[in-house]
């Protein structure tokens, strides 16, 4: 019988080694697998290769597992943003090395290793600082530079619900990356709101099928959720949102 | 000095432009204000590069959803008609030529269309791009939304661009504070000029040899 | 507004001209757009190239359109059949031309040219017949094929379900070829069972966004379905299935 | 001559290797009989090119579905578990050396584990590949179901194939009705023999240096 089941989180990350190559899905707070992030920080590992499209925001999930200087070298589309000093002072420090990809590139590279492709020729960046030292090729009167798939040994991935196959469904626009890592990573790890039984997840709807996916952690449901449904209360963040004027009822609480 | 118009009165113009039934990628920054002015009568689908298309407006604040989110991290809401993607697929559309318009911000736009908006190069700055090159060169019209002078006074719009680019060849139309520029063989032509500003004065400005459409 | 619905499939095709590139969608019955086909062929066209798995199955449907020598140029990945007779008699007389690719390749090329890839690095073909004109590069250590895109004027698919927009659903394996058809065609024409009102299909499990279909087309409902529910009652080519003993019961129809 | 075992034999012995939890594509034609004999204490999920996991057995009559068939367009049916996707998605999953075993026919089998399976290169055939190139060189093992020599007692299992190739040094082991025999750096090594065959008479069938497993 398959039951690609973890009963908790830290099992689901404790044989990732010093050095290895992690996928971390996510797009802001969306997709981001805060959890998995959590218990990898924990293991106190050195010398990652981390993939993922920012670097890290304020001080916790990837901001957090820089902090500890785990990762030796990052590869993402957008480092810099307001909040991303973690990042920021590691960088200026010398103490990150940084591989920045065009967002679009960076998907389809990392498709690329999901799917066996050896290379593409891509439009994007062609003629740019960031193509530089990549070889172009002109087809069809179009220029293109040529990229290369990125691979990964480990995929953290956070998607809505699992079945004990590991067929997986996201929610919204968390789905961003993981369908993408959860096929090009040697092992892919993922935290869900909840496993349901085979047979529960329509056939049509599955995103990425359980064949991309070893490890499923259930965590139960999200702040902003209630079987299942959207009941909102939060910040973009999901912590809990702070009540305003508007907000404000005569003995609410 | 030339009449200019605001950042909102240039959103709207841009807006105008935007025929019914595109699909439209607004970049992060300025362009977003261009989704307030979409006429009412039209129906137009916007993407967000993060995988959605038919994204709406910002929620309430009580119906924030961390999972539903634009480019920009900005919660949103969907539409009836709306679809989820990966990144890949999402990407793909704008790669392959499937959206109608993007509307992205610039540093420097150069004459034969050069769009450099990701970097101004700076040694110590810490590089970021994002989407940027993607949406450059993937929309079947790509509109520059930009004051047309920087804060020091130096013109946008330029022979070739100094700072590093985003997409070679890019550029379909600029809308300014001032006027705006058709990008075309020839080089930039004025198609409107806002305000009580002449076609003298933009030539001073630039210091470009811009035409006057006909 | 946006309104892609056509009222009839005579209409949905008139604009086809001759020497078009047209993709037709399906697998076997399966996804195959039998009355766009059938359109199709009632317009008489001459020197059309054709982009489908196959090369036709007895006499209807593309092996119907073949016959009325339609079709100069078919590229597929799997023309010979124990029922393909259409196409072998067109083929052994040289009234046809044939490029056969692998079926993966086949895929993958449609996949480039709705998304904007230049050329691919496959390592299916490699060292075979189908690659012999073809560069090769050995990356890491495994040997590719270079290959590119196909891309088409106009795109014929089966859909089950679809909105004005064209968003839309299929059934089961008859997804096949119908979403990389539609991206990599210039103009879609989709044939489907229903059209539901616009926010009726679900976000989470739209498989192509309208954005890559120009035109649908409502049928009704197949044999096979009644309220969208599997019923029954016919053949894998979708006709009505001659009652056997088993079935026989007193007093039965 | 030596004793031979029956497809249905070969089919059931290719079934006992294939491990729990697998995810397995068969073959059109022989390879398919493998399904019949997975054995039922074990998980193993199948894969149809055309687009589906967790595809389960043959269809009662009445319930054949015309949208639910399998690569050789025989109606099938579904699974729990099932999922379904398009065509590319379906090949990156085999080119991408997701699939654990595929199990496919054969003409010849060359030393170096080159496949050829697809065509006999007769001048006058029509050519068809499908996925066979896909499958050949996609999945973890490859395994190769077939008679061990031809109808007129040619052997299958050769030095270097004569046929076009499907794939270059693929094949992970070759079940015959003869012998297992494992393609390794060493050429086949014979790792199991049917009733009394020998592997004397192995080499006399085929003229290859076989080795015996250790």
């Amino acid at each position: 019988m398959i039951d690609k089941t973890v009963a908790d989180i830290e099992s689901a990350v404790a044989d990732i080694p010093d050095g290895a190559v992690v996928m971390i899905g996510g797009f802001g707070r969306a997709g981001q697998p805060r959890e998995l992030i959590d218990a990898l920080i924990a293991r106190r590992l050195q010398g990652l290769t981390v993939v993922n499209n920012n670097a890290g925001n304020g001080d916790t999930g990837l901001a957090a597992l820089l902090e500890t200087g785990a990762v030796r070298k990052i590869i993402c589309s957008f480092p810099r943003q307001s909040d991303s000093w973690v990042f920021d002072r590691l960088y200026r420090a010398g103490e990150i090395e940084l591989e920045l990809v065009p967002q679009g590139n960076l998907a389809e590279r990392i498709r690329a290793a999901g799917a066996g492709i050896g290379a593409f020729y891509t439009p994007t960046g062609y003629g740019t600082q960031l193509a530089e030292a990549r070889e172009t090729r002109r087809i069809d009167g179009r220029d293109y530079v040529l990229e290369y798939p990125i691979r990964a040994d480990y995929a953290l991935v956070s998607a809505l619900t699992a079945d004990r196959w590991g067929n997986l469904v996201y929610r919204k626009t968390a789905r961003n990356f993981g369908p993408l890592m959860a096929a090009a990573a040697t092992t892919t790890i993922v935290q869900v709101d909840h496993i349901v039984p085979l047979g529960s997840i329509d056939p049509e709807a599955v995103v990425t099928p359980g064949i991309y996916v070893d490890r499923v952690v259930a965590l139960g449901e999200r702040a902003w959720l209630r079987d299942g449904e959207f009941i909102g209360g939060v910040t973009v963040e999901g912590a809990p949102r702070a009540r305003d004027h508007h907000d404000a009822r005569p003995g609410g609480d | 000095m030339a009449t200019r118009i605001s950042r909102e009165e240039l959103a709207r113009r841009i807006a105008a432009d935007i025929p019914d039934g595109a699909v439209v990628n607004l970049g992060i920054g300025a362009p977003t204000l261009v989704a307030d002015y979409l006429p009412e009568d039209r129906e137009i689908i916007l993407h967000t590069e993060n995988g959605m298309l038919a994204m709406g407006p910002k929620p309430a604040p009580d119906r924030v959803d961390p999972d539903l989110i634009n480019a920009g991290k900005q919660p949103v809401t969907e539409l009836p008609g709306a679809a989820y993607f990966h990144h890949a697929d999402s990407f793909a559309m704008m790669r392959g030529g499937h959206l109608d318009v993007c509307v992205l911000g610039a540093f420097q736009v150069s004459q034969s269309g050069d769009l450099a908006n990701w970097s101004t190069g700076a040694p110590d700055a810490i590089p970021a791009v994002g989407g940027a090159m993607d949406l450059a060169i993937g929309a079947k019209a790509v509109y520059v939304m930009t004051d047309l002078l920087t804060r020091d006074g130096t013109a946008k719009l330029v022979t070739e661009c100094s700072y590093p680019l985003t997409g070679v060849g890019c550029v379909t139309r600029v809308y300014t504070d001032h006027a705006v520029f058709d990008v075309t063989a020839r080089g930039f032509v004025v198609t409107e000029l806002f305000g009580d500003t002449t076609l003298a004065e933009l030539r001073e400005l630039t210091g470009l040899e811009l035409e006057e459409a006909e």
